[in-house]
């Protein structure tokens, strides 16, 4: 975790830090909303059940140095040129409705947080990725197949050519 | 160029002075080396198919071609019996040749003033030739043979499982990246065990308690 | 004897022969496959290409053109200017408007500038060059064309898959990165 | 103005009728008017205007042999392009790599070998692949397989 002391590490309490290193020692286990109604009354209750996908749970392979073992996975798997199309990796940071996790529960560090926030949000535009409910669509050209492109070639610039009155 | 050149308008009718072409390069008439029926390749056939001279009995400037018929006309035609040889007395004329040749062209020439031995020159160079004109050579060879493995034919590079494959076929139309995705990476670095299973290694320890 | 034996005019057919392409545009930029499209138009795919003297050009047929796509939010300010010839009559529409109406205009138009961009192309070359472009919206086309392709072009980008578009098995055996913290909630 | 058609027509037959006194000034526009016969109109025809025509065709085969040059060279580069493309290898790297081979063939016999000798043009494309998979300069080239059948230094 202290291979780089981002700003955000300074914030948070000592356990909270104890509980983020021992991120790959053990399975985790989730807790899940169950509502229960009977007829007078309805229970609430967090059922704890197993975190899925538990046989491809990876870890990098030990690293020397000891700071670095603790790095946040992205980096130490140090994957390059991640883009918004490998979305079976940016899957694993989102939750079920479509939004991206917190900070806290992504495990990530700052610097691939934001990435990562990037490139979901590039996802989601490019409908590779489910879009959150109250997604802002704003007209049906949302629709239509698109990609980014890098580095970005301005085409003949329309918005040059066209008098202003006439753009919708 | 609109319309084929136009040949100098001297005196002389048009279809006499086809064997020449002159000028720039847009005017020349342009070519291969060509031979007629590979001429040459299994025999040789003289091309020249019939002289006529004409000229004047009386007239300065035939007294070359009358020398000529008394001394060689005779032997030049016992010597190619394939080319006929008429002679025509013109008062009053220049004297002329015109030589006639097996694919249909001819050449007329001037021959005012010349001695004996000058016309035996151009008759043999006239002989000699093979009815083609004189062209600029676009390419100083020639080859009935350009190619020795055969020329290209957009079948040649193309995979023959193209030809049985019904398209659009993923293996022939895909994009190929040369590098590889951080899917791609991550998938090869699980194949090839260079991440190790978190529950295998918990697994192996509770085995060890 | 000429130089043209049967079997020099059989080999000027194969090496001239005018081949029928296929290619297939989901998720292809408009541009850029307009470019490799007009290429094979004209034939310069091929070593023999001559622009003068034979014209070597092919037929392309392109299909599933409704799937084609544009970098972002190109289809909101493509604009495509047209004019009725009368007073005031120019009209622009953005490429999202004529996409939805015909699916194949905005690859047409692309491809239209394409091959009108060469020298000296636009008056000659042109429209019979664009005769033989095939566009259809879906992957279904008629069996006489579809008994004409012999090959197909290879797409200019990767097709972009989405969360559905990956099997159920692929996504459940994939690599997991990192698990859920402690007492997470699952949303 | 400077009369060009003397020198240009030193090359005429013999017979044909000489520049003389009598005839000399039609001599000289019949011969100039026999190398406007691909002009248009009364440039082909009439003398004064013929003339002038035919010194602004000397002014433009002068531009143009310079440009026939460029012209072809583009030819042959793009049909080695296409050639290459059929063998999945871009252009930059074939027309690199081969000098680095000591293989000196300029653009014009390269495309001369697309055409006529496709073979030979295959295995000099086979050749480039195995030098760029052997060097690894790009990341690409590393991804690349080795084309089968060429045989470098150290296979022997």
């Amino acid at each position: 975790m202290f291979a780089r002391v981002s700003n955000l590490a300074l914030k948070w309490t000592q356990n909270e830090l104890k509980a983020r290193t021992s991120l790959y020692d053990s399975v985790r286990t989730l807790k899940q909303i169950k509502i229960h109604e009977n007829e007078k009354q309805i229970v609430v209750e967090g059922e704890r059940i197993e975190s899925p996908r538990k046989p491809y749970l990876v870890k990098p392979p030990p690293v020397a140095d000891e700071k670095a073992s603790k790095a946040c996975p992205l980096c130490r798997l140090d994957l390059k040129r991640l883009d918004y199309t490998d979305i079976l990796i940016l899957r694993q940071f989102i939750n079920s409705d479509g939004t991206l996790m917190s900070l806290q529960d992504s495990g990530l560090c700052g610097r691939k947080y934001k990435l990562v926030q990037t490139l979901v949000n590039k996802a989601q535009k490019c409908r590779l990725l489910p879009r959150p409910p109250h997604y802002q669509v704003y007209g049906p050209w949302d629709n239509f197949n698109t990609y980014y492109d890098w580095p970005p070639r301005y085409r003949d610039q329309p918005m040059r050519v066209i008098r202003p009155e006439y753009w919708k | 160029m609109r319309g084929r050149v136009v040949k100098p308008s001297f005196a002389v009718p048009q279809n006499y002075y086809n064997l020449y072409s002159f000028g720039t390069h847009r005017i020349q008439l342009s070519g291969f080396t060509e031979q007629p029926f590979y001429n040459g390749l299994g025999r040789y056939v003289c091309q020249l198919q019939r002289v006529t001279f004409k000229f004047c009995k009386f007239g300065g400037s035939s007294k070359g071609v009358r020398e000529f018929i008394e001394t060689d006309v005779v032997d030049f035609s016992r010597q190619h019996p394939g080319v006929v040889v008429y002679l025509k007395p013109r008062r009053h004329k220049t004297p002329i040749m015109v030589t006639e040749y097996l694919n249909g062209n001819s050449h007329w020439m001037n021959l005012r003033n010349m001695t004996k031995s000058e016309i035996k020159l151009w008759l043999d160079y006239m002989r000699t030739r093979s009815g083609e004109p004189i062209k600029r050579y676009r390419k100083k060879i020639k080859t009935e043979w350009p190619s020795i493995q055969g020329p290209w034919n957009p079948f040649l590079n193309m995979p023959s499982f193209v030809n049985v494959t019904d398209l659009p076929n993923e293996q022939r139309g895909a994009f190929i990246s040369e590098k590889k995705s951080a899917t791609q990476q991550l998938l090869e670095m699980a194949k090839d065990g260079s991440l190790k299973n978190i529950l295998k290694t918990n697994v192996s320890q509770e085995d060890k308690e | 004897m000429s130089n043209l034996t049967k079997f020099r005019r059989t080999q000027q057919w194969l090496t001239f022969a005018r081949l029928w392409y296929l290619y297939d545009a989901t998720y292809q930029d408009v541009f850029d496959s307009a470019i490799v499209i007009a290429q094979y138009l004209r034939g310069m795919n091929k070593p023999i290409y001559d622009h003068v003297r034979q014209d070597v050009g092919n037929h392309v047929v392109v299909i599933n053109t409704s799937k084609v796509s544009m970098p972002v939010d190109e289809w909101k300010w493509r604009m495509y200017s047209h004019h009725s010839r009368y007073g005031g009559g120019q009209t622009w529409a953005a490429a999202h408007e004529l996409h939805s109406k015909d699916p194949t205009i905005v690859l047409y138009k692309a491809v239209y500038k394409e091959v009108g961009s060469a020298p000296r192309a636009v008056n000659l070359i042109r429209s019979p060059t664009m005769a033989r472009l095939h566009l259809f919206p879906d992957a279904c086309i008629p069996p006489e064309i579809k008994a004409n392709i012999c090959d197909q072009i290879r797409q200019v980008q990767p097709v972009l898959k989405s969360l559905k578009d990956y099997s159920e098995e692929e996504v459940e055996k994939f690599p997991k990165i990192v698990d859920y913290p402690e007492d997470y909630v699952v949303k | 103005m400077v009369q060009l058609t003397q020198v240009l027509c030193k090359y005429m037959p013999k017979w044909v009728p000489r520049f003389r006194g009598s005839n000399k000034s039609f001599m000289r526009k019949q011969h100039l008017l026999s190398l406007c016969g691909h002009l248009y109109g009364r440039k082909r025809n009439c003398f004064r205007i013929a003339r002038r025509a035919l010194y602004r065709t000397f002014e433009i085969s002068q531009d143009k042999r310079r440009e026939k040059k460029v012209f072809f060279r583009d030819l042959f580069t793009q049909r080695i392009n296409s050639a290459c493309a059929e063998h999945d290898l871009q252009y930059k790297y074939f027309i690199t790599i081969l000098p680095q081979l000591n293989v000196e063939l300029d653009r014009k016999i390269l495309s001369s070998l697309a055409i006529w000798e496709p073979r030979t043009f295959k295995s000099l494309v086979e050749l480039v692949k195995a030098k760029r998979c052997e060097e690894g300069i790009d990341e690409a080239a590393r991804n690349a397989t080795p084309p089968a059948g060429v045989i470098t230094r150290g296979m022997l």
